[in-house]
């Protein structure tokens, strides 16, 4: 038998399943990284996300004031609507309150809707894209119909009523982007794997008698992950920009500082019209800032992991 | 011919569906809208008058029939605060909805193929390298902040348009068309069209530039080149004619997604549309009038997407000239 | 003269691994009235060669120098207004995948029409009545005029490419392995369609091709380019029957044949270069069994008289070497 | 010598969409890839199943392997209906029988090194770690890949066609089968690499005494590799027998055809135009009686009525055509 011959080049010892893992993650990494550095989009993406996450995390110490908290002057006036300057960084809102601080506080809100929402989305999407890709038939048909329904649902209505009658919480719209989105991934991971599963290989493993499960995560769940960050990095802005119109609409919650709950305060209290720029200029930057850096994310990921779309 | 049947019956079954989730969501919620309806001060017979008026009496599934057996015949109830059939106070705001919508995509949409397929002729330029991310950075800001923002410069800064509504007070018509024609309209128009136009611009640009690089690598158009056509037969007649195909697919999806997507850019310029009123009705627990809009806006989304799936079957003739023989 | 004289021709790609030279010096002759088989494996440089006479090149194509003359014309130095006139008119192309060069959203009459009305300057009468002419011409029914292309077979639309690269009677026409795709069957209709075409327009032909097969059928002439050289040439009849090349030797010795008895299929161990790598001497030298020291170094000039040429050092030996190289044992490396 | 394999009135059909009139009356189109064919392999056999694209000759292939089942008919491997296995004898057969694909640069993951793809089989197989790297490096010995060191690490970008294919006939031959199907084996590969692949099985062949399939379009490799051939044409076998003899003295008019019409390398070869005009018809609506007929130079009254049976005409010598009843 074969085993038993002992070519001379042997022995090498088989390396053991976890340092294999380590070292592939290692390779991943560094490919992404190098990559990053030659894509200016994704440096950028990356770039963003890390700033507002360190603000987020550090924002009890960059804030200067309690957020919410009505401030008054020294005079022991009301410090309201005061230009910005060395005491308010961004100046004050009607009430009294600290703009800079709102901004900063806003940022965790922001991050912490986007980001379970992403993972939300990404995960049910490429769970059900992979299954219902993988085995067609009927599984396949049930779920797609599921998909057609949820995308059906207009999108901000949707989220609007399911607030407005349950209450306003970050919870509800994570669950509700999540329920509404989940289907444009699943449908992208769904015909990709359909396309994967008559690639040669695929044919090759079944052929050798490798299991279902086999198949579908060892030979193509790895080549569909890249999608899936794809589709979760533009959830990520989706979740965002809900967050804020919701906010905005007024059916946010009333304890939370977010940037959508920023700029509904500086609407209803007339800011517009009194040409308050300092109160909600920075707030809409910030959301463009953080939804951009999704998409930027995701053309890089396009263009490393799918470089036939690039010129 | 199959395949419009098809797409028809399928069409009616997620109709169904929503319909019937709809009827779910406004039921089983929990803290019931017609709680705030109930007022304490009614009588306990008044409550029940109410109730059976509603049908609210009988088990659910009988009311699910009702409901169903209600709708086909177009009766979505009476508005709890506006004392009107339902129906009636969303035809009337309807077509403030449609004008706006309509204008916004059709101004994102001509600018937006334009752009894009200038931009992917000009590959790797700096104005294409500078549009791109400027136009993505536009696609991820909230339409109502860019809507607040130009509110604020063009309305309250400069004064040179009205700040919101789609006709000044104190004015009258003799009919619709000549108030959508009215110059007053016009004027209230242009704010929130600019806004939504901006936001809608983007999904074109990107995705008639996209194809165009696509399609000006296809064989075709290289063939096109060796045949000695000239630049216009090329660029129009072969690469922008079979870029356009998903766009205006795109277009068709946008229309239903819009009408219930311009909500935010309603409530900042006080557009009496269908948004508007949705989010006025939740906000009041008016139940009824909420559940009838949601249903507009759904039905509008689901007939858009079905006009998408046909008009892309009929555009490419890989799909309505498939040869059977 | 030659309708079409190719000098020293380069042709050079941008990729992100640095620069290719697909081809790298080729030269060669295309007689009027004559089909020139150029042969080669994948990445030789025959489609680059053949595709740089059209004068339209993928954007990381550079011209690295030499000289593409037209009826003496140089169309690498022509005016951009000279060769757009060129095109079609005087120089036609068949593609390999007719189903890709093809616009899928148009007719198939109409994309005839179109060329015939913008290129051909005619009416739309008559434009109709020619591509009607030009569809009976390559043995296509009338009646599919109308037609979308995904509604036509893999045979019928290398046929309308066929049509279409007549259009507008050019003199030479460049066919890009035009039967590749095609069924054994189907293969054989096509080229005898090319081929009793040609006979009446007294067409020049190119036709790459990787099949020697394909050339020995219909070529008059043929051309063997490996790694973007040019390493044999001459009439087909004589290259094909005494090969002066060890590249050509081996690369019959590979092919199997239906007429002959079975013997070995010998193949040449090995792989052709890395064209983006700076090269020198003889770029078949590694593979070849019957390499001397000068072969590695300096350039391999041009031998031969009677119209054909070898690209090797040891070309006057041929007789020798070709008694060699039928022995399997030659071509195993040690 | 006993038969290893054998296909009894195989049928597969793959059903297609509806069109409304078809559904009014209850129809049911299909394409039919393959429509009833009948052949036992024996042991040790190497047989060609030639055809053009269309003709089932890889919907075949698929089916002796069972990664497709036939919609009628059986298929005995060993004696064994392979449809209906199961479990553990599913999995013995998987170890029995393997597959050689056309495309080596689309046949391996490319996320694998060449050793964790030749030892995927014996993963699959539940052979233990320890032994893999060991029957890894004898399977690349026996496709002659030289410096096992160098490649064993090497992803498939990194290789050449020719390396990739002998990498995907390493995977192929690590559980030792006795039975090899091998599609198109070397149409993706530059002719002077082909010598070298078809050798190279021919040898394996020998050597470990499998059984196999070539599935081609070309007459020539077949005729290098197969002692007996098989003729497809739209889903079913026309003509059966020693390859020699099949190209030799072809019998059936479509083989006749086929064998006219493949190019030779010489510049001195017949210009005839071929007997037969017309397409391959649409597999979806195969003509009635012969499928040949209406191609066929020889066509009769009968041959639209009545379908020629696979008849034996001499010894080991099967054909389907009318003209040879007599």
């Amino acid at each position: 038998m074969p085993a038993s011959l002992e070519p001379a080049t042997l022995p090498r010892p088989t390396p053991a399943l976890w340092p294999r893992l380590v070292r592939a993650v290692g390779r991943a990494i560094a490919r992404a990284a190098a990559q990053l550095r030659r894509d200016g989009f994704a440096l950028a993406g990356v770039t963003i996300y890390t700033v507002f996450a360190v603000v987020a995390l550090l924002a009890d110490v960059l804030a200067t004031h309690d957020p919410m908290e009505i401030l008054f002057l020294p005079t022991g006036k009301l410090a309201a609507n005061i230009r910005p300057g060395a005491d308010f960084l961004l100046g004050t809102t009607n009430l009294g309150r600290d703009i800079y601080s709102q901004l900063i506080h806003g940022t965790r809100s922001a991050l912490l809707v986007g980001l379970s929402a992403a993972v939300v989305v990404a995960s049910l999407g490429t769970v059900v894209g992979l299954v219902s890709g993988y085995f067609g038939g009927r599984i396949d048909m049930v779920m797609m119909r599921f998909a057609d329904v949820a995308l059906s649902l207009p999108f901000l209505p949707f989220v609007i009523v399911l607030i407005g009658f349950l209450g306003a919480s970050i919870n509800i719209i994570i669950m509700a982007v999540a329920l509404l989105l989940w289907p444009n991934t699943a449908r992208v991971i769904r015909s990709q794997v359909l396309s994967l599963r008559e690639r040669a290989y695929v044919e090759a493993a079944r052929v050798t008698g490798a299991s279902t499960w086999r198949i579908m995560f060892v030979h193509i769940a790895p080549n569909i992950l890249p999608l899936s960050f794809l589709y979760g990095s533009i959830a990520i802005g989706w979740a965002i920009l809900t967050e804020a119109s919701v906010s905005f609409l007024g059916f946010g919650s009333a304890n939370v500082v977010s940037w959508g709950y920023m700029l509904q305060d500086a609407f209803a209290s007339q800011a517009l019209s009194r040409g308050h720029f300092n109160w909600f200029i920075p707030p809409g930057l910030c959301i463009v800032l953080v939804v951009v850096a999704g998409f930027f994310i995701s053309r890089g990921y396009e263009e490393i992991f799918f470089p036939k779309l690039r010129d | 011919m199959r395949l419009l049947l098809e797409r028809l019956l399928h069409t009616l079954l997620v109709v169904w569906a929503v319909v019937t989730i709809l009827f779910l969501m406004f039921r089983l919620m929990p803290g019931s809208p017609l709680a705030a309806y109930l007022h304490d001060n009614l009588s306990e017979e008044q409550q029940n008058l109410i109730l059976q008026q509603f049908g609210l009496d009988r088990p659910l599934w009988e009311q699910y029939f009702i409901y169903l057996g209600n709708l086909l015949q177009g009766e979505l109830g009476v508005s709890f605060f506006q004392r009107r059939p339902v129906l009636d106070v969303l035809l009337a705001v309807f077509p403030n909805t449609i004008v706006l919508t309509l204008s916004s995509l059709i101004v994102a949409y001509v600018f937006g193929v334009l752009a894009g397929a200038y931009l992917a002729w000009r590959r790797n330029s700096v104005i294409e390298r500078a549009a791109v991310p400027a136009v993505l950075a536009i696609r991820a800001a909230p339409e109502f902040w860019i809507g607040m923002v130009l509110l604020a410069i063009f309305s309250f800064e400069l004064g040179w348009l009205p700040s919101g509504g789609a006709n000044s007070p104190g004015m009258f018509y003799d009919s619709e068309i000549d108030r959508f024609l009215s110059l007053d309209f016009l004027r209230h128009l242009i704010l929130p069209v600019l806004t939504l136009a901006l936001y809608l611009q983007g999904l074109p640009l990107l995705l008639m530039r996209s194809n165009m690089l696509e399609v000006m690598h296809d064989e075709f158009v290289t063939m096109a080149r060796m045949k000695g056509l000239s630049e216009w037969s090329i660029v129009i007649r072969h690469a922008a004619r079979n870029a356009l195909l998903p766009v205006l697919t795109a277009f068709a999806l946008g229309v239903g997604v819009s009408v219930g997507g311009n909500v935010v850019v309603e409530i900042v310029f006080s557009w009496p549309g269908i948004g508007r009123l949705l989010v006025n009705a939740v906000a009041t627990l008016d139940y009824p009038l909420a559940q009838g809009a949601f249903l507009l806006i759904a039905l509008v989304l689901i007939f858009m997407n079905f006009v998408a799936d046909m008009l892309y079957s009929m555009l490419d003739p890989r799909v309505s000239h498939a040869r059977v023989a | 003269m030659a309708l079409l004289s190719i000098r020293d021709l380069r042709v050079h790609y941008r990729t992100p691994r640095g620069v290719t030279r697909a081809v790298d010096g080729a030269s060669f002759e295309v007689p009027e009235g004559q089909i020139v088989g150029l042969v080669g494996e994948s990445g030789c440089g025959k489609t680059t060669a053949a595709r740089a006479i059209t004068g339209v090149m993928p954007a990381n194509a550079r011209f690295a120098g030499g000289s593409i003359a037209y009826r003496g014309e140089d169309l690498l130095t022509a005016p951009d207004r000279r060769v757009k006139e060129l095109r079609w008119r005087d120089i036609a192309f068949i593609p390999q995948s007719a189903m890709n060069s093809l616009d899928p959203v148009y007719r198939v009459g109409a994309q005839l029409r179109e060329v015939l009305i913008e290129r051909g300057g005619m009416d739309r009468a008559r434009a109709t009545t020619r591509a009607a002419e030009l569809f009976d011409m390559v043995g296509l029914d009338q009646g599919r005029l109308d037609d979308y292309p995904h509604q036509f077979s893999g045979g019928m639309r290398q046929r309308a490419a066929i049509a279409l690269a007549l259009a507008l009677n050019p003199s030479l026409v460049i066919a890009d392995e035009p039967v590749t795709a095609l069924d054994v069957i189907v293969q054989r209709q096509v080229l005898d369609t090319i081929k009793s075409l040609q006979r009446r327009f007294n067409l020049s032909v190119i036709l790459v091709t990787h099949d020697i097969s394909v050339v020995a059928y219909v070529a008059d002439q043929v051309v063997v380019m490996y790694a973007g050289h040019v390493i044999e040439q001459g009439p087909a009849r004589a290259v094909l029957a005494e090969p002066n090349h060890p590249y050509t030797m081996g690369l019959y010795n590979a092919f199997p044949d239906l007429t002959s008895a079975v013997s070995s299929l010998v193949p040449i161990e090995g792989s052709p270069p890395d064209l983006s790598q700076e090269l020198t001497g003889c770029r078949f030298a590694p593979r070849c069994p019957f390499v001397i020291e000068p072969c590695r170094s300096g350039a391999i000039p041009d031998q031969g008289n009677d119209g054909r040429s070898a690209a090797c050092l040891r070309a006057a030996e041929a007789v020798e070497l070709r008694r060699l190289a039928r022995v399997p044992s030659t071509w195993l490396h040690s | 010598m006993a038969a290893l394999l054998e296909a009894d009135d195989v049928v597969k059909h793959f059903p297609v969409k509806r069109s409304l009139g078809e559904i009014a009356t209850g129809r049911h189109p299909a394409v039919h890839a393959v429509d009833g064919i009948s052949f036992a392999i024996e042991s040790g056999e190497s047989v060609g199943l030639l055809g053009e694209s269309g003709c089932g000759k890889t919907t075949t292939g698929r089916l002796l392997l069972r990664l497709a089942v036939p919609t009628a008919g059986t298929i005995r491997f060993d004696g064994q209906d392979i449809g209906t296995l199961a479990g553990d004898d599913l999995a013995t057969f998987r170890r029995r029988a393997q597959l050689v694909f056309q495309n080596p640069f689309e046949a391996l993951n490319p996320r694998f090194t060449v050793l964790r793809a030749i030892a995927e089989p014996l993963v699959n197989a539940g052979v233990p770690r320890a032994d893999h790297q060991a029957r890894v490096v004898e399977a690349m010995r026996r496709v002659n890949l030289a410096d096992v060191d160098q490649h064993l690490d090497k992803y498939p970008h990194q290789m050449s066609g020719g390396q990739l294919q002998r990498v995907v006939l390493a995977r192929a031959l690590v559980l030792e089968p006795i039975f090899l199907v091998a599609d198109e084996p070397v149409s993706m590969l530059d002719v002077s690499v082909r010598a070298g692949i078809l050798n190279l099985m021919r040898d394996v062949r020998q050597a470990m005494g499998l059984t196999a399939v070539y599935i081609s379009h070309d007459l020539a490799l077949v005729r290098y590799v197969c002692d007996r051939t098989l003729v497809m044409y739209l889903g079913k076998v026309v003509e059966d027998g020693p390859t020699e003899e099949v190209i030799r003295l072809p019998q059936h008019p479509y083989t006749q055809a086929l064998v006219k019409a493949v190019p030779v390398p010489h510049v001195d070869q017949s210009h005839e135009p071929l007997p037969i005009k017309g397409n391959v018809p649409d597999a979806k609506n195969p003509p009635s009686g012969c499928r040949f007929r209406d191609r066929c130079p020889h066509a009769m009254a009968r041959c639209a009525s009545e379908e020629p049976p696979l008849r034996e005409v001499a010894p080991r010598r099967r054909v389907a055509c009318h003209l040879l009843a007599a």
